[in-house]
């Protein structure tokens, strides 16, 4: 269960990203994140994985309480989710293995584990002959994939992608979409935001849409588009 | 901390300084040359310390024995001076010796007075253990039967200690600025390779890794720094002083002065290194991780 | 004009990334580089503006050998490129502003003209508010309309964009195809690697299809998808 | 190079080097260490040279003059000494005068020799300009009429030469030693900054800019990195030095040995090492980039 209560996002430098948004996802949702580039997107993501505190409000996640949380529990939040950064965040001097491992070696997996873990899941994404590759031997699409691999391996109880495929093409994303559906098919609460108009049209599921830091729209089912929003410009796809 | 973690510790900290290349590279050889530049002074400051306690202890106390004193009586007054605490060595030397060394100084005209007419003391020359006893031994001497006087070259001798006192003063001085120095070089070689990484230390957090278990390989490839850094100029430094010890050893033998024997310098020096190396390089980590681990 | 003939790119890992590829780009044209996650587009736009020279073959392009080509010359040819990196490549310690005037100060601009340059091209991208924002305060696609205003700024004669639209809302990708076409009006040639069908579709150009590092497709006005190639599987969207 | 270039590469060098924040600050507070050590051990080296001059001066020429000679031919012979090449200053004492040297070091016993029975010589003591030339004097002077004998402590002053020399030696190759390392810290401290900048690099060169368009801000980076780095240690060094100056010069006054007075010393020293400092920056900057801007 996720829940934020009148949540203000400020940034040091003044720029003011997030205003009173009060939201709730259940356990097991799949949710939507969609609006313009600069909305707010990343700025929601970050403060749920607590990248971010928020200037204000209060937000509670697999029952942690983010604002009042000790430093030294954050790591036990984030082992509870699974993130897929819009920059990836890979670690440059660890191989692909390495990387996905990494993230099952800090709760404490034993070896035989991590290895059987990373394989199958390398192999979900379709990485297995890139295990042993450095992320700056890869194209953009596959270091997008080890990092969507490395968020689903420890089975987190909430997955959150920020534009997982924003650097894929259609037929891998279709690929990574089902495994995505697939994971929230077994209870993995799915937070994704995403500029991609024909996943969001064709695999219906809750739709926010946020404009200038504020959620406009709430909607289960909903498309990618909103005629009220968005009418001063037809969008052309 | 379970055994599994302390080995992915060690096998992370490893790999990260092989992969991290001519960062690590560029972070042992720093170390290294500091650590050679400690080595050569210590050893510098070592031995003048040990030279300045050679020279003190060329400091003799001359016991003037009185004019008509019997053999049997010196044979007596020798075993007492011998026997006094602090003593090493008690060599004898007849008037008619002594004469002679002022005929040398001063010119012939002094070797009339040779035979009866002698005015000298027959004397007896005392070496101390240690030259700070010297004052106490020439008092505790000046008291003994048949001692007419007893002199260790006074003010010049207290000036001599005055100065040997602070040469070895600016000595260790010198070596506490320098081996702060060198802390603060080591540590900060590998405060800025850290700085450097600090997406990767972010990233670690991001997926969910304790302070804890990011900070041991930072540690511990910190301490690795150290070790490797140090090998090198410690061998530099064993091998060039075996060479000087015995070069510099030949020169000094006439003067009865020695520098201080490979054996005792240098397994104190490598084990003292190497030991602070490391600690520098793991403390220099762990302060430096600190920044970016609050948060 | 652009000519590759019989390029072989084979990275020093071994991987072979691009197979005995011979094409060529006339002045003015308007080509889409589509293909599968790690068929080799970007390796072929790197070798364009010589970030990496090939194994074998030849390429000319604004009448630079770039085999043959020294050392000191690769700056004059990139003067006659604007490019746009897949992971943007701005300056961090350089603001926004600061960014994109970069690329006019190596050519010797005036502080006027820099300064001009830059609003005007700032405003194209829908960037003038964060001129004198650092690169890390701003959200993934306002950094890639950054990168984006950065290889437009210098009026060059090649612009080479690899997946310029991926961290985009679809109006704002409405937004950039207008401009990248405008320029392409104006004579420029354009080469962009892109996966998004929608734009591939509804603007019809040049299409050169990569797979396994071999084109396998060169088609005037082509689709996104060709029917031969991707018959295993029915692209979703 | 145009006179704008200039100006946007000392912008862009200052520009980067206050975003630079932390990695700035230790790269200069490297560079400070270094030369606090180097200024230091420098003023120390420069002190124990100029020390080592004062005590080779402190060996004089003693002039004995024959008996029996006249104090008219006494005057002639001093003016002659004065005139010698080399000498600074002229000294007399009677025999008389000697022979009370002789009771204060052996004893009243000696006081019977007084009056005429004194077979001490008149003695003129000469001090040289230069140490090295006393025993050229001591000869010449040896061949005036009216002297006895001239002599200058023979092989003791041979030896205190020959110290005097190798502490000079050491000191001068420890000061060379210590340079040298410190010219690697520096530069080491900037190509590890340089290091972990590549990525700029590679992106300024991806957007168009010539190899020397790259070069010029990091080397001049490097440039202000020694000159911020040199100032704090010197500013530490001239308050610490004039202290140092005022306290041992009271303590050696009674010696007649001094140190080098401030004014000889601290001008040459942070000329010498901000130059220095500035220079390696700049060289260690430009060998730095090297690597990244070959290919
Ligand atoms: N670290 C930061 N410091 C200051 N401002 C920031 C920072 N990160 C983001 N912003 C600003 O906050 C606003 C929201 O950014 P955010 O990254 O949340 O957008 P987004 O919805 O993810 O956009 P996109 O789809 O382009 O990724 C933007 O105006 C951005 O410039
Ligand atoms: N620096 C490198 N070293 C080794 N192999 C590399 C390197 N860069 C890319 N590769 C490999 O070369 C192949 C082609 O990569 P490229 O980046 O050209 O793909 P792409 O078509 O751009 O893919 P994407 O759409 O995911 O960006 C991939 O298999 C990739 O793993
Ligand atoms: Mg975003
Ligand atoms: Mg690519």
């Amino acid at each position: 269960m996720l829940k934020l209560l009148n949540v203000e996002m400020r940034y040091p430098n003044g720029v003011s990203a997030l205003k009173n948004v009060t939201l709730t996802v259940e356990q097991g949702e799949f949710v939507y994140l969609v609006g313009h580039s600069g909305a707010g997107k990343s700025t929601l993501i970050k403060l749920l994985y607590r990248e971010l505190v928020p200037t204000s409000g209060f937000i509670q996640i697999n029952n942690f309480d983010l604002r009042q949380m000790k430093e030294h529990q954050v790591p036990q939040l984030r082992r509870t989710l699974g993130v897929v950064f819009q920059d990836f965040k890979l670690l440059p001097k660890m191989t692909v293995g390495e990387n996905i491992g990494y993230a099952l070696q800090v709760i404490g997996k034993s070896d035989a584990e991590i290895k059987e873990a990373v394989e199958q899941v390398l192999n979900d994404v379709g990485l297995e002959k890139q295990a042993d590759h450095f992320p700056n031997e890869l194209s953009g699409g596959q270091q997008q994939r080890v990092a969507i691999a490395r968020a689903i391996v420890n089975r987190p109880k909430i997955l959150i992608a920020d534009e997982p495929t924003g650097n894929l093409d259609p037929q891998t994303t279709e690929g990574i979409m089902d495994i995505l559906q697939r994971i929230n098919g077994r209870g993995t609460t799915v937070i994704m935001a995403t500029h991609n108009q024909q996943i969001v049209d064709e695999l219906p599921h809750r739709v926010l849409e946020i404009s200038g830091g504020k959620i406009i729209r709430d909607e289960q089912g909903g498309q990618y588009t909103h005629e009220v929003d968005n009418n001063q410009k037809t969008p052309a796809r | 901390m379970k055994w599994i973690t302390i080995k992915r510790h060690l096998r992370d900290s490893l790999r990260s300084l092989k992969r991290n290349g001519w960062m690590a590279f560029a972070a042992i050889s720093g170390v290294a040359v500091t650590i050679l530049l400690v080595g050569i002074s210590l050893a510098l400051v070592f031995n003048v310390t040990k030279l300045s306690h050679d020279v003190e202890s060329d400091v003799r106390v001359h016991v003037l024995v009185e004019p008509k004193t019997t053999t049997k009586q010196k044979a007596k007054l020798e075993t007492e001076l011998n026997d006094l605490k602090g003593v090493t060595k008690v060599t004898y030397s007849s008037k008619a010796n002594e004469l002679k060394k002022v005929v040398s100084q001063y010119g012939d005209s002094f070797k009339m007075f040779g035979g009866d007419d002698n005015p000298l003391n027959d004397v007896y020359t005392i070496k101390a253990t240690d030259p700070e006893e010297t004052m106490a031994i020439a008092k505790k001497a000046a008291k003994l039967d048949h001692v007419a006087k007893a002199n260790y070259g006074g003010d010049e001798a207290k000036k001599l200690f005055r100065t040997m006192d602070s040469v070895r003063n600016w000595g260790v001085g010198f070596s506490v600025l320098l081996l702060i120095v060198a802390i603060f070089l080591i540590a900060n070689t590998i405060r800025i390779t850290i700085l450097s990484r600090r997406n990767e230390i972010e990233i670690m957090r991001l997926v969910g890794a304790t302070r804890w278990y990011i900070r041991w390989p930072f540690i511990l490839e910190g301490a690795w720094t150290g070790l490797l850094g140090a090998i090198v100029p410690l061998v530099i430094i064993d091998l060039g002083y075996a060479n000087v010890f015995r070069a510099v050893g030949r020169q000094l033998a006439s003067s009865g002065y020695s520098l201080m024997t490979p054996g005792q310098l240098i397994w104190p020096l490598n084990l003292t290194l190497v030991v602070v190396a490391m600690l520098i390089g793991a403390f220099g980590a762990a302060i430096s991780m600190r920044r970016f681990l609050k948060v």
